[in-house]
């Protein structure tokens, strides 16, 4: 390398105490709160600017125990938790989770963030699926919520404390690799789309904070962005993914866009209704009807429009109901998703019913982390010295086979926060080691493999079938025989993956690059999915098996872990941690 | 070019009304400032200059930008001002347009014949 | 139907100079810009670059200045421009390449105004009250996604960059109205220097452009008084 | 080129005001624009409507000014118009000129020339004994 070339690489290694990669409500809490540790440099790495990660499109609120409107308390939220992840919660983290979700709220509230009040000016809470009172009685009022943009809010009002915090960002950078040297994370690589040029980010610890992978199916709430990448280099590094097969369906995603309305508007009166009018949830969920949880709800979705009771000429959509609510509460409290049908649909839900269906919403998987956000390589939680993992890329496990609404915006807060404390605290008492020869080696080849391509394969090609084959065969109903279809076609698609290439030759923003190397991301998060339902023979929350139809707490009563073992796959389990609650049969 | 509604040419046409007529004024007040030279200074040989037909059309345009400008001031000050200002800007900023020709009209009534030597 | 889509394109490591690229395709009117020009990029030309996330005007990636008028382009509906779409990159920022802008004077303008809350009194164990009515009075200026569709269309904006510009205003006004926060005093002062608030002329096209319904000449205004009558 | 985006501070932004200079020539544009609405009219009406403009020379002007009303009338619209516009042309150049030396040299231009004509206007209207010439004029004293 030439005189100036060396001069250059100096200046793309960088060195920080703590390396967040990600700017999502996970990442900007881990590095606020790591950044307050003493003496710890801290650096945020996104591939977005900060303000356009996912989390601004979280809507609902974040569920919390404050008993603002009426009485509620954590053992209950727990308890709906736990139930709500069919059991498949690890019931210490739950417990811890739904204490600390209400200070970790509060603080928020301190930093700024504005909720909505009640009339007394508390922090207002409205009703959620699956969220009750005394251990599954009643709906009871536990989302805090900021009108329905709470994820906006979070997301602006962490970045604005960021700024605050004076906290160092490297935006539009894509991470393409993470350091790994003897079983221990020494942090990232990452390509910087403003120029093309390679950083490789030293770091005594590094919190992985990513998102989600919903852009594996057609029809999803989630971004262009939220392709998996840290799930699948973790993987491609050795390391496991926790219960990946068990992926939600959110019940309300407008018709064929999948963009979602919330939850919400079933917790301010909504109604779900089939293509004859009728309520059916009464049928399935008694109790709480529309308000069941997630999986439920998409299921009967699912059944009502197989049963020939949908809507619409194909009758394969439903109905949200909401024109009896009254007219103001819809502007006020669910501004936002009555434009997004207005817009995309040209349906008023003051006056109409609009057309929807379950859209591909959240991973409950991810990667396997401790109680304190430590990520795990084993059954045996080994701890990955330096390698933290937080929010939707994470596993730790608090939504089990089924996440309820608004945890995931806890999730992000209290182990978001967990992990920027435990972080710090690790950095602070280590030292940096020397990186191993030849860091950017392989996302080196990485990005070379797809710039050389052979370009006899379309990006976006392989990235519909992918979509298509998974929404037809992974998604909410799911039978052997898919499945093992879906494992020929996965394989297949990564055959053909090799062929894919790019027209743009460019240096500087070549985002065509970067849609390449993220379908490959992709392809192995669907592979994740793909052979780990496959393998549990059972239903359980979001994962339901026609041919396994009941939850087999006997055999299944584990987490999965997968690994990547050369061209296939290695299945390994962990146990769960139960605790004061019995599983039980799930009925609302 | 940018497809604004009225609040933008409301400012594009404010500002090139305010600016022409700063520029006017510099020149307004040097040549009336001539008259300090006496009767038989250049004053009246400037002025008959001035009261060829070009610049008498000219001077016309003068004053519709003068009535334009001071209507449309009033209407920001209306919204710098009070709390539906803002709300009524484009209703106002057509009333702004309506009453300069309003009141353009018997301007040209009066000016037009002189110019054409009519009067 | 048939569309003819035009973008402004320039890719500084092979053109000169920006040029107009055009292009026909089949197109529903239901389909969102971005949906178009994701069709560009995936089946005509893959170096085609802008930025978008959400696709669904949430994220605030993807202002460009569409027929005329800065939109979201996942917020606008083939069926609402017609068959000719021109599609230019946001004025007043530099042109990175095709459709991407420099967002960095942009950030930094939003950065000035001191977008953060301020309050240094220890926090109570619970939550700070705050009436439903203080909540209301910013409610608004809550909702910005930092798109910079505002900003690129004020035509103060274009010619003087050095202008903070409406959205940091919005974000300015978000919490010098909040009946929690202390910092308004310092804010205030900053969008009384030069280039601060005092540069809008009340052009609207900031308000007419925000995807967010945010009326953010109101905003200004109701900031200007405030400096008005409490000084800075 | 690696840009870890530096935060800007509290401190970083108090720096960069001052004064109430602008303010206070926003209220002054609000506050003269109102009076130049009367003393604009006035002056138009006067001279051309009242009047034919066509018809202006010496001896009209003169006779106009040798009134001191007019004198105390055309001071107040020369005062505010003056200040009014040559604020706003400074607006125009601090929006269209972004070379900070050309903007220097261009306000310092500005103010020049209106300072030179501010003095031209007020030596006309003050100076000069208007009685002493002109037919008109000292028909009108007659
Ligand atoms: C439409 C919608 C509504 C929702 N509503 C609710 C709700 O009401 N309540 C609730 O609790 N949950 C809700 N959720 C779920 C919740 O919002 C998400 O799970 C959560 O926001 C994820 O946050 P995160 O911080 O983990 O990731 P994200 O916010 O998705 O952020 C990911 C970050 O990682 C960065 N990144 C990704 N890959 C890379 C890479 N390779 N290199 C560098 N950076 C990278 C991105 O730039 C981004 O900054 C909703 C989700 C959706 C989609
Ligand atoms: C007749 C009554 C007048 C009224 C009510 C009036 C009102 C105003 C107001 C309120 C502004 C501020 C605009 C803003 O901040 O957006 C303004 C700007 C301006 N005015 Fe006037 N004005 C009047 C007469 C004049 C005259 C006679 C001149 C010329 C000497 C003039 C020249 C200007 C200029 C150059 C600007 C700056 C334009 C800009 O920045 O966009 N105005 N006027
Ligand atoms: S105020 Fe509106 S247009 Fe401006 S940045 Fe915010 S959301 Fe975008
Ligand atoms: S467009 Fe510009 S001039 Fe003011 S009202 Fe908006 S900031
Ligand atoms: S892609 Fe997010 S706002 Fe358009």
């Amino acid at each position: 390398m030439s005189e100036d070339g060396t001069n250059r690489l100096m200046n793309r290694a960088h060195r920080f105490d703590v390396i967040v990669v990600g700017a999502g409500g996970a990442g900007l809490m881990a590095a606020r709160y790591a950044a307050q540790h003493p003496g710890v440099s801290v650096a945020v790495i996104s591939k977005l600017y900060p303000t356009r990660s996912h989390t601004g499109a979280a809507q609902g609120g974040v569920g919390a125990a404050l008993g603002n409107v009426s009485e509620d308390h954590p053992e209950w939220h727990a308890f709906d938790t736990i139930k709500g992840g069919d059991y498949l919660t690890d019931q210490d983290v739950a417990e811890r989770f739904a204490v600390e979700v209400i200070e970790a709220v509060y603080e928020l509230e301190h930093m700024g963030l504005p909720f909505n009040r009640t009339p007394e000016g508390k922090i207002a809470q409205r009703k959620f699926g699956g969220h009750t009172r005394e251990f599954g009685k009643s709906a009871v009022e536990r989302a805090c919520y900021a009108a329905d943009r709470t994820g906006h809010m979070i997301l602006q009002t962490l970045y604005q404390q960021s700024i605050k915090d004076r906290v160092n960002f490297f935006n539009e950078f894509h991470v393409l690799d993470m350091i790994m040297e003897d079983g221990a994370c020494h942090g990232v690589v990452a390509y910087e789309l403003a120029t093309g040029e390679i950083h490789t980010f030293h770091a005594k610890a590094t919190i992985i904070a990513t998102g989600g992978n919903g852009r594996m199916f057609r029809v999803t709430s989630n971004a262009h962005a939220l392709t998996g990448d840290l799930m699948s280099i973790a993987y491609r590094r050795g390391l496991p993914i926790e219960d990946p097969e068990f992926y939600q369906f959110h019940p309300t995603g407008l018709y064929k866009l999948g963009v979602l309305l919330t939850e919400g508007a079933r917790g301010e009166g909504a109604i779900l209704r089939n293509g004859d009018g009728e309520r059916f949830m009464e049928r399935y969920a008694p109790t709480i009807k529309d308000l069941a949880p997630r999986d439920m709800v998409s299921r009967a979705m699912y059944l009502e429009v197989r049963e020939g009771r949908g809507a619409g000429p194909d009758k394969d959509y439903l109905h949200l109901d909401l024109t009896h609510i009254d007219a103001h509460i819809i502007e006020t409290r669910l501004p936002d998703i009555t434009e997004f049908a207005r817009i995309y649909l040209g349906v008023d839900p003051v006056k109409e019913l609009v057309p929807i269906q379950p859209t591909a919403h959240y991973a409950m998987g991810g990667i396997p982390t401790t109680i304190d956000t430590q990520v795990i390589s084993d059954g045996q939680n080994t701890i990955v010295p330096g390698l933290y993992a937080a929010g939707e890329v994470a596993c730790a496990s608090i939504h089990g086979a089924n996440r309820l609404g608004t945890n995931s915006l806890g999730d992000l807060i209290v182990f978001g926060r967990r992990a920027g404390i435990e972080a710090a605290k690790f950095a602070a008492s280590e030292s940096f080691t020397d990186l191993p020869a030849g860091v950017q080696d392989r996302t080196r080849e990485l990005v070379d493999t797809v710039r050389k391509g052979k370009r006899t394969e379309r990006v976006s090609h392989l990235r519909r079938e992918l979509q298509d084959t998974m929404q037809e065969h992974a998604s909410v109903f799911r039978t052997e025989a898919f499945l093992s279809r879906q494992v020929d076609i996965l394989r297949e698609l990564q055959e053909r993956y090799k062929g894919v290439g790019v027209e743009d030759e460019g240096h500087q923003f070549n985002t065509e690059l970067l849609e390449a190397i993220e379908l490959g991301f992709l392809l192995d998060n669907a592979e994740q999915l793909v052979h780990a339902a496959l393998n549990r023979t059972e239903s359980r929350g979001a994962h339901s098996r026609e041919d396994h139809k009941e939850r087999d707490d006997t055999e299944w009563l584990k987490h999965t872990l997968i690994y990547k073992d050369g061209d296939g796959v290695r299945i390994d389990y962990k146990p769960v941690t139960l605790g004061k609650y019995e599983p039980k049969p799930r009925t609302y | 070019m940018y497809r604004g509604r009225e609040g933008q040419w409301a400012f594009v046409l404010h500002r090139m009304s305010g600016v022409a007529l700063a520029l006017f004024l510099l020149l307004h007040v040097i040549d009336i400032s001539l008259v300090m030279w006496g009767p038989d200074g250049p004053f009246n040989a400037f002025l008959a200059f001035y009261h060829q037909w070009p610049f008498r059309v000219g001077l016309v345009v003068v004053i519709a930008g003068v009535v334009y400008h001071a209507l449309n001031g009033l209407r920001i000050i209306m919204m710098d001002f009070t709390t539906w200002g803002v709300k009524y800007q484009a209703p106002l900023w057509y009333g702004v347009l309506g009453l300069t020709t309003l009141i353009g009209i018997p301007v040209l009534w009066k000016i037009v014949p002189e110019i054409l030597g009519i009067a | 139907m048939q569309i003819n889509v035009k973008i402004k394109r320039y890719n500084p490591e092979a053109d000169a100079r920006p040029y107009w690229a055009e292009y026909k395709l089949e197109a529903r009117g239901s389909d969102r810009v971005l949906d178009v020009i994701n069709h560009l990029k995936w089946e005509v030309d893959g170096t085609l670059a802008f930025r978008r996330s959400c696709a669904h005007g949430i994220c605030g990636s993807d202002a460009m200045l569409i027929n005329g008028v800065n939109r979201l382009a996942c917020k606008v509906l083939v069926k609402d421009l017609g068959e000719r779409i021109t599609i230019e990159p946001i004025r007043g920022l530099p042109v990175l390449k095709d459709l991407i802008v420099d967002m960095e004077p942009f950030f930094d303008a939003y950065k000035a105004v001191m977008p953060f809350f301020i309050n240094d009194d220890p926090p109570p164990p619970a939550e700070r009250y705050q009436s439903a009515e203080d909540r209301a009075i910013f409610d608004e200026t809550t909702k910005c996604i930092l798109c910079a569709a505002c900003t690129t269309s004020c035509p103060v904006f274009w010619t003087n960059g050095r202008y903070l510009g409406p959205a940091a205003i919005v974000n300015a006004h978000r919490f010098i109205f909040d009946s929690r926060d202390q910092g308004a005093a310092e804010r205030l002062g900053v969008l009384n220097q030069a280039n601060g608030l005092w540069r809008c002329r009340t052009a609207y096209n900031c308000t007419e452009a925000c995807p967010r319904d945010i009326p953010i000449t109101r905003v200004i205004e109701e900031v200007k008084r405030a400096l008005l009558w409490r000084g800075a | 080129m690696a840009r870890a985006a530096a935060p800007r501070t509290f401190r970083d932004a108090q720096a960069t005001y001052r004064t109430n200079g602008e303010l206070a020539w926003w209220v002054f544009m609000r506050v003269s624009g109102f009076l130049l609405v009367f003393l604009t009219f006035g002056h138009l009406w006067a001279n051309n409507m009242a009047f034919n403009a066509g018809q202006i020379d010496f001896d009209y002007v003169a006779s106009r000014l040798a009134q001191p009303s007019v004198k105390v009338y055309d001071s107040f619209l020369l005062l505010f118009a003056l200040l009014h516009g040559v604020n706003g042309l400074r607006y125009s150049i601090e929006d269209y000129i972004q070379r900070p030396q050309r903007r220097v040299a261009a306000k310092v231009a500005l103010f020049t020339v209106a300072g030179i004509v501010f003095v031209l206007g007020v030596m006309a209207l003050w100076t000069f004994s208007f009685s002493e010439m002109g037919d008109a004029v000292r028909a009108l004293n007659e």
